[in-house]
């Protein structure tokens, strides 16, 4: 089956990108396709390439990275929402590209499933 | 064949207003998420449940917090061709609102027949 | 002291939990979505209204008229304010406890 | 329609409006915060109970073990499930309507 | 005259706990300005009311989730001097908890009891 | 009198950057003194120069380094909350430093008032 999954929240702040991830992860696990994963609201500091998080704590940032490089996982941040946030092309971190609001409508309907995670 | 068949797949959209305006940034960025989704010809649907109700409340002038007001374009959906917005009775009267205090023509429903919407939809996005 | 809380007493716990702890001639302010409150008719105000009686209470007015509430239709005995205002009741009330 | 919750069913109103909202038969996650409303003994227990009958109900348990609450210790008839049994019921139940 | 008179201006201050770990940030980060705090010579306390007396929960297991376990740290505040917790007592009971179910020894004291210690305060934080 | 402003959330997102700047403002304006705005937790996303909001909106992130600018405003970025967030000194606006949690215990020491401004 085929799922979008949106992210609202940014990291750390909110466990939902910590979610996001454990479900799609899950979902890979059980052979499912990841169509898009979104990014959205505070969302879009997902992205942030220049997090560091401390070096016992998980690093959520390259763990979304790694989603995109080992499963081909398209991760897109919305511009809007990210010019407002100041997340651009100089510090976005590897495996997240930047769009449209179009790519979550089109997400919701190309997908199976959309599954939303936020605040 | 109208032009939405012909543009592909036609799904239930639903996106749940559930927050107040300008404490969160929610209300104004799910607009700007409903106005895209014009462009994709989909069955596009606007819920106004608990706190979202306050979002269409007339009358907002934000000059004092320094904010832009976005109320007006509520009224700007029709001209989108996104006419089916929804709310619920129960909500506005929680609030001591009514239909006449709302920015545009709304279908106010009961809350059994919002979750009854709800249950119908192919996508729901909430905020 | 003064309690300020800026959250809607319909989505979360804030208001409720600074009435329950406002100690009877402490002030509260109500900002942000938190002015939802003080707004006649809504089944919160009733609430608001029975803590008139205990404590001085203030509504941020620029927060009202943002959400499109008239700021003539507040609870009795609430008082409606500007910014300046909130500097002085922070001022002349002391502490501020921010039920965030 | 299969309903999550993930906020404590104390701090915000999303847990009592998805009872309000959710059809008979649709199924309720929790999962977050808002696995504390199937722990047995709180207060919001006694609401999530009435919803069994009409609803399935789950609760991620790796969110349960996380708070320190006991899986052991649901509400009767709440099942504990893991993240790959999250996708399985978002497969099984279709549109998913997260009440953020 | 005492190490802290020395030191300067010592305030009353107060980090009120209002919300549940894990699901946001705030437990852990109000936690990390109550140890900054301790090198100030304060007179620190901690309350733990609503959603905050989650925070001291036995038992956090935080494996499953790939978020760290912190609950620990509210061991280590006596280490920094840092022993004024309380925690109020029906807060605790609509939860279902009680005294037993908390990692640290605390003081349990009434709503009533918990309002007027806050009144007392210079400082409060919350989150 | 002298006031320390904590702001604990992002711009945007959440009404309380705007809260706390319009009561900063307010109290200079009545001649109070402004000791320190400290940003902790997602608050420290209000020091992120990159951000760029639409034409017609507010600029949260510049209002505050002209208050900096024009008052001299002391306006405090945590250093651990900012590194997890991916706020540093590469995309930091003008006006703000980076500093230790210390400065905000500090600031509720020195100051007269501490006003938090928060979700």
């Amino acid at each position: 089956m085929k799922f979008g999954i949106l992210v609202n929240e940014g990291p750390y702040n909110h466990q939902a990108s910590d979610s996001a991830y454990q479900f799609a992860m899950a979902a890979l696990e059980k052979g499912h396709q990841i169509f898009r994963v979104f990014f959205y609201y505070d969302g879009v500091n997902n992205a942030n390439r220049l997090q560091e998080p401390q070096s016992d704590d998980r690093n959520l940032v390259k763990m979304w990275s790694k989603l995109a490089e080992d499963h081909g996982v398209d991760l897109v941040v919305c511009v809007a929402a990210g010019l407002r946030r100041g997340i651009k092309d100089e510090n976005l971190a590897p495996g997240f590209r930047i769009s449209g609001l179009g790519q979550l409508i089109e997400a919701g309907i190309q997908s199976d499933r959309m599954v939303a995670f936020g605040d | 064949m109208d032009e939405e068949m012909e543009s592909g797949v036609v799904k239930k959209f639903m996106f749940v207003n559930r927050k107040a305006p300008y404490g969160t940034i929610y209300a104004l960025e799910v607009l700007e998420m409903v106005l895209i989704s014009a462009a994709f010809d989909q069955d596009v649907h606007l819920a106004f449940v608990d706190d979202g109700v306050y979002e269409l409340k007339k009358g907002q002038d934000t000059a004092g917090i320094g904010m832009k007001n976005f109320s007006n374009t509520y009224r700007a959906l029709e001209g989108y061709d996104i006419e089916k917005l929804y709310v619920e009775k129960e909500s506005l009267e929680e609030r001591g609102l009514t239909e006449a205090d709302l920015v545009v023509p709304v279908e106010v429903v009961s809350r059994a027949g919002m979750a009854e919407l709800m249950d119908g939809m192919d996508v729901v996005l909430s905020a | 002291m003064i309690h300020t809380v800026n959250k809607s007493p319909y989505e979360r716990n804030a208001f409720d939990s600074c009435l329950k702890h406002a100690v009877k001639g402490s002030a509260i302010l109500l900002y942000e979505d938190g002015v939802y409150a003080a707004v006649k008719g809504c089944t919160a105000a009733a609430r608001l209204a029975d803590a008139v009686a205990d404590h001085p209470v203030f509504v941020l007015g620029p927060d009202l008229k943002a959400r499109g509430m008239d700021p003539a239709n507040v609870v009795d005995g609430v008082r409606v304010v500007d910014y300046g205002d909130f500097v002085d009741l922070v001022v002349e009330h002391g502490t501020v406890q921010a039920w965030l």
